[in-house]
C-alpha cells in the first residue's frame, strides 16, 4: 500500500487548528528556528481515517485470528479494560501532580489502583513486595538484576555471574550483561529441562543469581525447582523468576513459596492486557523479604488514615528506573482484568491454558515430531524435522498457516529444538478453533509429503508473499526521507 | 468464567479425547509446591468492575487547569487518533514477526521512523523505545560501543527525571559520569568544554531544555566531533513543529518523549521513547527496526530488519535487552502527525510559544514575580521566581483549581522560589489571564 | 476546509480541465434566488466544540439515580457493544443496497430478524422501525390492508406515548379508533370484546404493559381471530428473557421498543423499533427484509428481499414510505443479544424481576404508599399511590438524587397520587433501600 | 460466513451477570412465563467480537471505500462527532426527566442543543421554525405532508391529491398516500425537469400541495422553481421541499426564500451523521410562519430568562409523530457538524460538492451516454444504454466497480433515465480518488466492448458472487428459527 506521504496534497489539512486568541507571531530568534516546516503529509481527516483503517485490516490480531503465538500468551484483551483506561479520571491525570504539596490527595484514585495491584500480584506470586515501574518484561528483567546487584554490593560480596540456561528467552541473558554481569549459559539435559549437574558445577562464588523460566520455554514445568533454588542460595545467589510463563501455574503455584528472590511478570501475558503490535506492556517486579530496600522509588504506602501517599525517602533504593509509575494505563486493565477473575478465575485460566496446549499437542504429536512426550502446561511445543527431510521447514509450515486463516506459531524458538515451532493457545481459544487448527496442521504435514511446492508457494493470500529479507538488511531501506 | 471459552462439556470431551483427567493436567509438579488457594476478592461481573472504577476515577482531581509540564504534556488530541489506534487489528497483535500478516503495523511502524527522521533531520529511527528517558540512557550505552569510551557528560539542564534514570541504570558500570550545572539555564558551554576529552563517548544535552529554554548546539556537536566523541540531543517533538532541529545542529543520536504527539498523560505510561542517529550509527542502534524490502513478485512490503543487534539473536552480545516496546504508541504518534500534518504541528508549535509568551507576559507584570533566567528565549515553558516558598505557592493555588507549575526546589537546590510553568495550545488566554490574578492574589 | 479534500490548487486544477469557473458551477441557478449568505456562527475547530459540547454536556443531571422507565430504560450496557457497533465498515455504510460488497450488515439483519423471532416466538420480522410507537402504528395498518377492514380497538394500558402517536398519524385516515379503558391494570377484556365485531381489523394491546402489569392474551387472540380479527401486542424484549411470549399467546403481529436491547436513553433517540408476524402476512409487513441466498457458485449469502412491497419501487402503494430505518440499532441489539445469550438474558430479566418485587416491599412498607391495582403480577414496573400529588413527590425527591417515577397523572386523569416506577438489573438492593427512605422522609 | 447461531455452543456464555443482591427467584405465576429460554446464541466475548469484527469486514463504507451512491450523499462523518455523542452528558439521559416537576431544569443541556439546531436550520433553509423530531427524510415527508393536512383542514378546505413529478424519490408519493392524499403524478419535460405546463393543468383546487426536490434526483436546478410555488399558492396549495438534496445549495439558496412552505432536510446526508449501514437518520421538518401552529409537540422554547424548555400546549398542533425530541443523538452530531462548518464552510461544501460532480460528469460523458449535459449540482446521472447495446448494464457495472474497489452508484434510479447510473461524489472526496474512479468506469466502459464476459462475471473479489434474489423472494428464508 502506499505510504502516507504518498498520499500528501500541498496545502491540504486534516485539523483546524484553533485560532490564538493572544498575540500571535511572537518573534523567537531567527537560528533558533528551523529552516523549513517538517516534511509531514498534508492529509484531510477522511485520508487519514482510510488510510490507517485499510492498514489495519492488512493485519491479524487476535480479535479477528487464532493467534497461537509460543511465550507470547496471546489471550483476549477484554474491551472493557480499553473502555476504562479512557475514563478522563484516569486518562488525563498528569502524572507530577502528587509531587505537588498536598498532590497525593489529588490522586488517591490512581494510588489507591498502583497500591491494590501491588497487594495483589505479591498474593498471587507469594512475594513480599511488588514495584509497578517496569515498563515491559526486559525492563523487569533489568530492574530485577540491578536489584540483585545493589543487594550483593550491599554485603560487600563480589558477584560477577549470572547463570541462565539455554532454553532461556533473549532477554534474559540481555537483561544481565547490561547490568554488568557476565552470563554463563547452563545447557538442559535430555529431558528438556536444565541440567542440575551442569549447574551445580557452575555455581561458584562468582554467581549473583540464576534467572529461571518455569515452566520454560519449552512449556515443562522442571520438578527440581525447589532444589535448584536451594542450590542456588548455596552459594548466596539470588533466585530469578521470569514469569513470562505464569500462565501455566496461576492460582496454584507461587514463584515465592517455591524459593524465588525475584520475579517479573508480564501483565500483556498473564493479565491479559493488548499487546499494542509490540507494546506497551507492564512488566512488574516482585522481590522477596531482603530485598525490600532494594525497590526503585517511588513505593505507594498506605497511611494509618487510610489514605495512599509515595514514599522517595529509601536510601537503598536502586533509584529510579522510569519517569513516574510504570505503563499506569497498562497497570489499570490488569487490575481490571484481575478483579474480573477473582480467586476462582485464576485457576481456570491455568487449568485451561494447559489443557487446551496438551489437546493440541495429544492431536498432532502423530503428525510432527514431539521432542519431548510428557505433560506440559500452558504451551507445546512441536518440531518439523521429520517435515524438513521434504524440504519443508517450520518457515514454511508458518507460512501455509496463513493461508489458513491462523496466525503462526513462535519459530525456531526455543533454538534447542530445531525446527521448532511453539504452540500456546491460551485458555481463552475454544475447542472449535483447536480443531480447526489441528486439522490445518494436519493437512500441512500431509501436503509437506505430497504437494510440497504449494506449501513453499504460501503465503499467497496475503498482501504480500515472503519477502527478501537479506534485500532488505543489505539496503537498509528503513525511512522514506 | 467471561474469558474462558470452553465449557465444562468441552473440558470433559477434550481430557476423554486425550486420555487425561484434571488432576493429571499438574501432575508434573510436586504436590508440596501448590499453595492452599489464593486470597483474592470475589470475582466482580462487567457491571461491578465500570462501577468500582468509575468510583476510582471520580477520587482523581482532572479538572484543574494544568500549567504543569516538566517533559510531560496536555496537548490537544484529535478524537480520530484513539478511533483509529483503537481499531482491533492493531492493538491485538503482536511483534510483527510473520510479516505477511502484519503489514498494517509494519508499514505504520515504518512511517513512523520516516516521521521522526523528518521532525529531527536525522537518517534513521528505531520503533521505539520504552520512554524519553530510558531512550536517552540508551543512546548514551549505544555512544560507548561506538567510540569503545566509558566517560560521557551531561548538562544538568538535561530533565532530572531522565537523569537520575541515568544514574540508575549505570550504577554497575564502569562508567565515568560529569554533570555539568547550566550556565544561567543553558548548558554550560564552558564546564562542558573543559571536561570534553579524547576519552569522551558522548555529551548529553536537551533542547528545549527541562527549563523551557531554547539553544543552538552547533558548537557542541562540533566540539564533540573534534574529540571524536557523539552529541546526543534529547528533545521535545511539538517544539520541533518550529525550531532548529537537532539533526540541522549536527547532533549523532537525538532522543526524546514523544507523549505530546497523541497520548494521554495517564498518569505516567504508556508512553512513547524515540531514537533517531546516523545511518553510519544504525547497527549500533537498540530496539526493532522496520525496513522496506520486496516479495519474489517484486511487490513492495515491510518487515523486521537487522535483527541480529537484537536480544532474540545476539542474547547477551545484544545491543539492548529491548523486546515489547511502545509500538501502539508510535502508531498513535504516526496517527497524530498524519492528522496534524505539515502546518498542523508548525501551527500548533508556534501556538504553544505564543501563549507561553503571554503568559510570562502576564505573570512577570504581578509585582515580585520575575524571571530566574538572563535568556529570554524558550518554547512554551519558563522559570519564574515567585516571593516566597513555591511549593507552598502551588499548593495554594490547587485549592483555586490550578496546577499552576512544578516547584523546582525539588531537583535544583537553590530554586526554592522558582516555578517552572508550562503552556500548551489548549490553554486559553482567559485561564492565563485568571492564573495571574489568581497567583497575584495568593501572593 | 476540515471535511474538504481538495486544495484550492487542485479546484482550479479542475475547473480548467472541465473548462468552467466557479461562478458557472451556479449559473443554472436564477441571481434573484441566492441568498446574502448566512447569519451563522464563525466556524469552530474540533478542540473548540469540544469544550463547548462537554460544557452542554456537564448542563444535563445524570447522576440521578434512576426509577423512571415508562417503556424507556436504563439498562447496563455491555463495553463490547459499542466497540464492535462503532466500527466505522458498520457505520459509515449504508442501506445494503449492493449484497456483495454488503454482506457484514446484511447477515447482521438477518441475525437481527431471526433473534427478533426467538425472543418473541414468531415466524418472521423485519429489519427495523423507527421506534416502539411507530412501529405499533406500522403495524396497526398492516392490519388494515390485512383485513381490509377500518376498525381499530385498543386498550390505554398500552404506552399513552404510542396511544397519542397513533391518533395523530391516524388524523386523516378514516379509522375508527375504540380506546377502552384498562380493568384494574390490565386489558380491559369486557369493553374490548363488546368492541370487538367483524368490521374490526385489530386489538392493540401491550405486555407487560404501561403499568408494567403482566399479562396473558391467548383469550383475547382466540376471540380476535374469531371475529376475523388480528391481535397486535407490543412488548418490552428484557422481560422476554422470562416472560410468555406474544407469539405463545397466538398474537398476529408483535411490535415493541428494542431501546433496552443496548442503546443508551441518549433523551429520546435513535432508539429501534421492531416487528414480528407470521410467515403467511409478511407481504404485507412495511420495511426493509432481508433473506438468506445463494450465487452461481452455491455459496450461501444474504440480499434484501420482497423489495416489490417497497416506496421505491412501488411508490404510493408501498406497504410503508419507510427507507431510512434504524439499521445501526438494529446491529446494536443483535450483538448485545448474542453477548448476554440464552442464559444471559435469562438472568438479567429475572434480575429486574427480582429487584421490583423487592422495591415493591420496601415502598409498600411505607405508611401511605399503597399499589395502585390489585393485580400482583408486574415485570419490572410498577404502579403505587403516594399521599398527596404524585408529581410534587418527584419534585422532592430530585433533590435528593432521585429520578423516583413517572407520575401518572399526565396521562391518566384520576391517578393524580399514581408513581410508575421502574427498577432496571443496573439497581443496587443499597439504591432501593435508599429511595424507600428518601420517600418515606418527604412524605 | 457461519450464522452466529452456528457458532453458539450450549453452556457457553459472554457476560458475567452480577450475582443478585434482593432475595432471588421471586415467583411470577407459571403460565405468565416462557416455557423455555429463547433460543438465543451461546457464546464467548470472543467469539463475539470476532464474529462481528469479521462481519464488518464483509462491509465496503465510507471510511474504506469511495462510495458515490447518489442521493444518498456518503459524505465522511467526522469522528469527533461519534465522540461526543457518547458523552455521558447526553448518552445518559433519560427523555422523560424533563417532563418531571422542575425537569426541564435537569436537561438544560440537552435542550440548547435542540434550541440551536433549530435556529441554525432556519438560517440556513429560511423557514420560520423547524422541528427536530422526524427519525427519517421519509418520516419528515409524513410530518410535513400531516401538517399541509392539517392547514387545508382548519381552513375547512377539502383537498384531496398532492402532485409529485415522475423523477421524485419514492418516499414522496408513498408518504403523501399513507398521509391519505390521492397521489398524482407529473411528467418531466424533455429538459429532466418536471414540466411546467403538465402542472399547470393538473393545479385544481383539489390539489394540496405539490411535492418537489430541487435540485431533482437528476441533479438538475429547476430555474422556474419560484414560478412553480406561485402557481401551487395560486391555487391555495402548499409547496413542499424535499432537502435530500439540499448539499448542491447549501449556504447559497434557501427554499423558504423561493417560496417552499414546508422543508424537510435529512441529516445524515446534508449534515454529515453516519448512514449507519441504513440508518439511524434524522429528517427535522421546517415550516413557514402560517404552519408555525401544527407544529408536532413538544417545541423548544427560550424563556425569557435565558433557559429552555418544553411547550406542549399547542391546540392547533398535529400531535406527538416521536415518543420524545426525534433521534438526539443524530441531531447533535448534525449540530456539532454545523458548528466545525461555520457559515462560509457550508458554502465551500455545496461548491465542492458540485464541482466533484461535474468533474466527473464531464470526464466520463465521452464514455457514458449523459441524457442531461447541462451543468448539473451534487450529482450527475449517466446511462448506461450505449453498453447496454453490448449487453452491459447498469448493474453489470456497478459489479465491476466493486471489483476495482469502489462502491457503486445509485442504480436504475430515477427510472426516467434507462440504465442510470447516479454519481454523486460529495465535497469531501479529492480529485485523486474521483481520478482513480474515472479511470476504473473508463476501463469498464471499454471491456464492454472488447470483453463484456469479464464484466458480466464480476463480482469476483467478494465473499459472494452476484445472488439469486428471485429465489430469495420465492423462498422467503428470512430467520433463522
Ligand atoms: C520467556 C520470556 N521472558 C521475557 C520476555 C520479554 O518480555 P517483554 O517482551 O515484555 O520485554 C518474553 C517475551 O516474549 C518471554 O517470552
Ligand atoms: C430525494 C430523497 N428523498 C427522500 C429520501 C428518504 O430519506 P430517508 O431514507 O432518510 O427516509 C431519500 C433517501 O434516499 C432521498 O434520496
Amino acid at each position: 500500500m502506499k505510504l502516507v506521504f504518498e498520499k500528501s496534497v500541498a496545502g491540504r489539512m486534516g485539523l483546524r487548528i484553533t485560532k490564538s486568541d493572544v498575540p500571535t507571531g511572537i518573534h523567537l530568534r531567527d537560528d533558533l528556528l528551523r529552516e523549513r516546516p517538517a516534511a509531514l503529509p498534508e492529509l484531510s481527516e477522511l485520508d487519514v481515517v482510510r488510510h490507517y483503517t485499510a492498514l489495519s485490516r492488512l493485519n491479524f490480531g487476535v480479535d479477528t485470528h487464532f493467534y497461537p503465538l509460543g511465550s507470547c500468551t496471546m489471550k483476549y484483551n477484554p474491551k472493557v479494560c480499553e473502555r476504562i483506561a479512557r475514563y478522563p479520571g484516569f486518562a488525563h491525570l498528569h502524572p507530577l501532580l502528587p509531587q505537588l504539596r498536598l498532590g497525593g490527595m489529588l490522586t488517591q484514585g490512581a494510588l489507591q489502583v498502583l497500591y491494590e495491584m501491588d497487594l495483589m500480584l505479591r498474593e498471587i506470586c507469594g512475594m513480599a513486595a511488588f514495584t509497578m515501574q517496569p515498563m515491559a518484561g526486559a525492563h523487569g528483567e533489568l530492574t530485577g538484576i540491578m536489584m540483585m546487584a545493589a543487594y550483593h554490593r550491599d554485603r560487600g560480596g563480589k558477584k560477577t555471574t549470572v547463570l541462565i540456561p539455554d532454553s532461556a528467552h533473549g532477554t534474559n541473558p540481555a537483561s544481565a550483561a547490561i547490568a554488568g554481569y557476565t552470563v554463563r549459559t547452563v545447557p538442559s539435559d535430555t529431558s528438556g529441562l536444565m541440567s542440575i549437574e551442569a549447574l551445580g558445577k557452575m555455581l561458584t562464588d562468582e554467581v549473583a543469581g540464576v534467572m529461571l523460566t518455569c515452566p520454560n520455554t519449552l512449556g515443562l514445568f522442571n520438578p527440581w525447582v525447589k532444589q535448584i533454588c536451594e542450590l542456588v542460595h548455596g552459594v548466596d545467589g539470588l533466585a530469578y523468576y521470569d514469569g513470562a510463563n505464569l500462565n501455566a501455574i496461576a492460582g496454584r503455584v507461587r514463584p515465592g513459596d517455591i524459593g524465588f528472590d525475584i520475579v517479573h511478570l508480564n501483565l500483556h501475558k498473564t493479565f491479559g492486557t493488548p499487546h499494542g503490535g509490540g507494546g506497551p506492556g507492564a512488566g512488574p517486579v516482585g522481590v522477596c523479604e531482603k530485598l525490600l530496600p532494594y525497590l526503585p522509588v517511588s513505593v505507594v504506602v498506605k497511611r494509618q488514615d487510610g489514605t495512599f501517599a509515595l514514599e522517595y525517602d529509601r536510601p537503598k533504593s536502586i533509584g529510579y528506573i522510569a519517569p513516574f509509575y510504570g505503563n499506569f494505563a497498562v497497570i489499570l486493565k490488569a487490575y481490571i482484568y484481575i478483579l474480573m477473575l477473582g480467586r476462582e478465575g485464576l485457576e481456570r485460566v491455568s487449568e485451561n491454558a494447559v489443557l487446551n496446549a496438551n489437546y493440541i499437542k495429544e492431536k498432532l504429536k502423530a503428525y510432527y515430531d514431539l521432542p519431548y512426550p510428557q505433560i506440559c502446561k500452558h504451551e507445546c511445543v512441536l518440531s518439523a524435522s521429520r517435515q524438513a527431510e521434504h524440504g519443508i521447514h517450520a518457515l514454511d509450515i508458518a507460512k501455509a498457516l496463513i493461508d489458513m486463516g491462523f496466525h503462526p506459531p513462535t519459530m525456531y524458538f526455543p533454538s534447542i529444538v530445531k525446527e521448532s515451532l511453539m504452540i500456546e493457545p491460551t485458555e481463552c481459544e475454544s475447542k472449535e478453533t483447536m480443531d480447526a487448527f489441528i486439522e490445518a496442521m494436519i493437512e500441512i504435514a500431509k501436503k509437506a509429503e505430497t504437494d510440497p511446492d504449494s506449501i513453499k508457494a504460501a503465503p499467497i493470500s496475503t498482501p504480500v508473499g515472503r519477502l527478501d529479507e537479506t534485500a532488505a538488511a543489505r539496503n537498509m531501506d528503513i525511512a522514506d526521507l | 468464567m467471561p474469558f474462558i471459552s470452553n465449557t465444562d462439556e468441552q473440558r470433559k470431551e477434550m481430557l476423554a479425547e486425550i486420555g487425561l483427567s484434571a488432576d493429571d493436567l499438574f501432575m508434573d509438579i510436586p504436590r508440596e509446591l501448590f499453595c492452599k488457594g489464593l486470597n483474592l476478592p470475589e470475582p466482580m461481573s462487567e457491571q461491578q468492575v465500570r462501577g468500582h472504577l468509575a468510583e476510582l476515577a471520580g477520587k482523581n482531581y482532572v479538572n484543574l487547569t494544568l500549567f504543569l509540564g516538566g517533559g510531560f504534556y496536555d496537548h490537544f488530541i484529535p478524537a480520530a487518533v484513539p478511533e483509529l489506534v483503537g481499531r482491533g487489528e492493531f492493538y491485538t497483535a503482536y511483534t510483527p514477526y510473520q510479516p505477511e500478516c502484519s503489514q498494517g503495523t509494519l508499514q505504520a511502524i515504518f512511517e513512523f521512523q520516516s516521521m521522526i527522521c523528518r521532525l529531527t533531520e536525522m537518517e534513521a529511527a528505531n520503533a521505539s523505545m520504552y520512554d524519553g528517558g530510558t531512550a536517552l540512557y540508551e543512546a548514551m550505552m549505544m555512544a560507548l560501543r561506538i567510540t569503545g569510551r566509558n566517560k560521557v557528560v551531561m548538562d544538568d539542564s538535561v530533565n532530572p527525571i531522565y537523569r537520575v534514570m541515568i544514574h540508575s541504570y549505570t550504577r554497575n558500570l564502569r562508567i565515568e559520569m560529569v554533570e555539568t550545572n547550566n550556565a544561567d539555564g543553558l548548558a554550560n558551554r564552558q564546564t562542558i568544554l573543559k571536561a570534553l576529552d579524547d576519552k569522551t563517548a558522548a555529551v548529553l544535552v536537551a533542547n528545549p531544555n527541562f527549563f523551557g529554554c531554547i539553544d543552538d548546539f552547533t558548537d557542541l556537536a562540533a566540539a564533540a566531533h573534534e574529540k571524536g566523541a557523539l552529541l546526543i540531543v534529547s528533545c521535545y517533538p511539538i517544539s520541533l513543529g518550529i525550531l532548529k532541529t537537532p539533526g540541522a545542529m549536527g547532533a549523532d543520536i537525538v532522543t526524546g518523549e514523544g507523549q505530546s504527539l497523541g497520548m494521554p498523560m495517564s498518569f505516567g505510561g504508556p508512553y512513547l521513547g524515540f531514537m533517531a542517529t546516523r545511518k553510519k550509527y544504525v547497527r549500533q542502534m537498540p530496539g526493532r527496526i522496520v525496513g522496506r524490502t520486496t516479495d519474489k513478485q517484486g511487490r513492495c512490503g515491510f518487515t523486521l530488519t537487522l535483527q541480529t543487534r537484537e536480544q532474540h539473536i545476539r542474547r547477551e552480545k545484544a545491543t539492548s535487552n529491548i523486546c515489547s516496546n511502545e509500538a501502539l504508541c508510535a502508531l498513535t504518534a504516526t496517527v497524530y502527525l498524519s492528522l496534524l500534518g505539515k502546518e498542523g504541528l508548525r501551527q500548533t508549535a508556534q501556538l504553544c510559544a505564543d501563549k507561553a509568551s503571554y503568559a510570562y507576559q502576564r505573570l512577570t507584570a504581578i509585582p515580585g514575580v520575575v524571571p530566574h533566567f538572563k535568556s529570554k528565549w524558550f518554547f512554551n515553558e519558563m522559570v519564574l521566581d515567585v516571593p516566597g516558598d513555591a511549593a507552598e505557592v502551588v499548593g495554594r493555588l490547587i485549592e483555586k483549581g490550578f496546577a499552576a507549575g512544578f516547584p523546582l526546589s525539588r531537583y535544583y537546590k537553590g530554586m526554592e522560589n522558582s516555578l517552572l510553568i508550562a503552556v500548551t495550545e489548549k490553554r486559553t488566554k482567559q485561564q492565563i489571564g485568571k492564573l495571574a490574578e489568581e497567583l497575584e492574589a495568593v501572593l
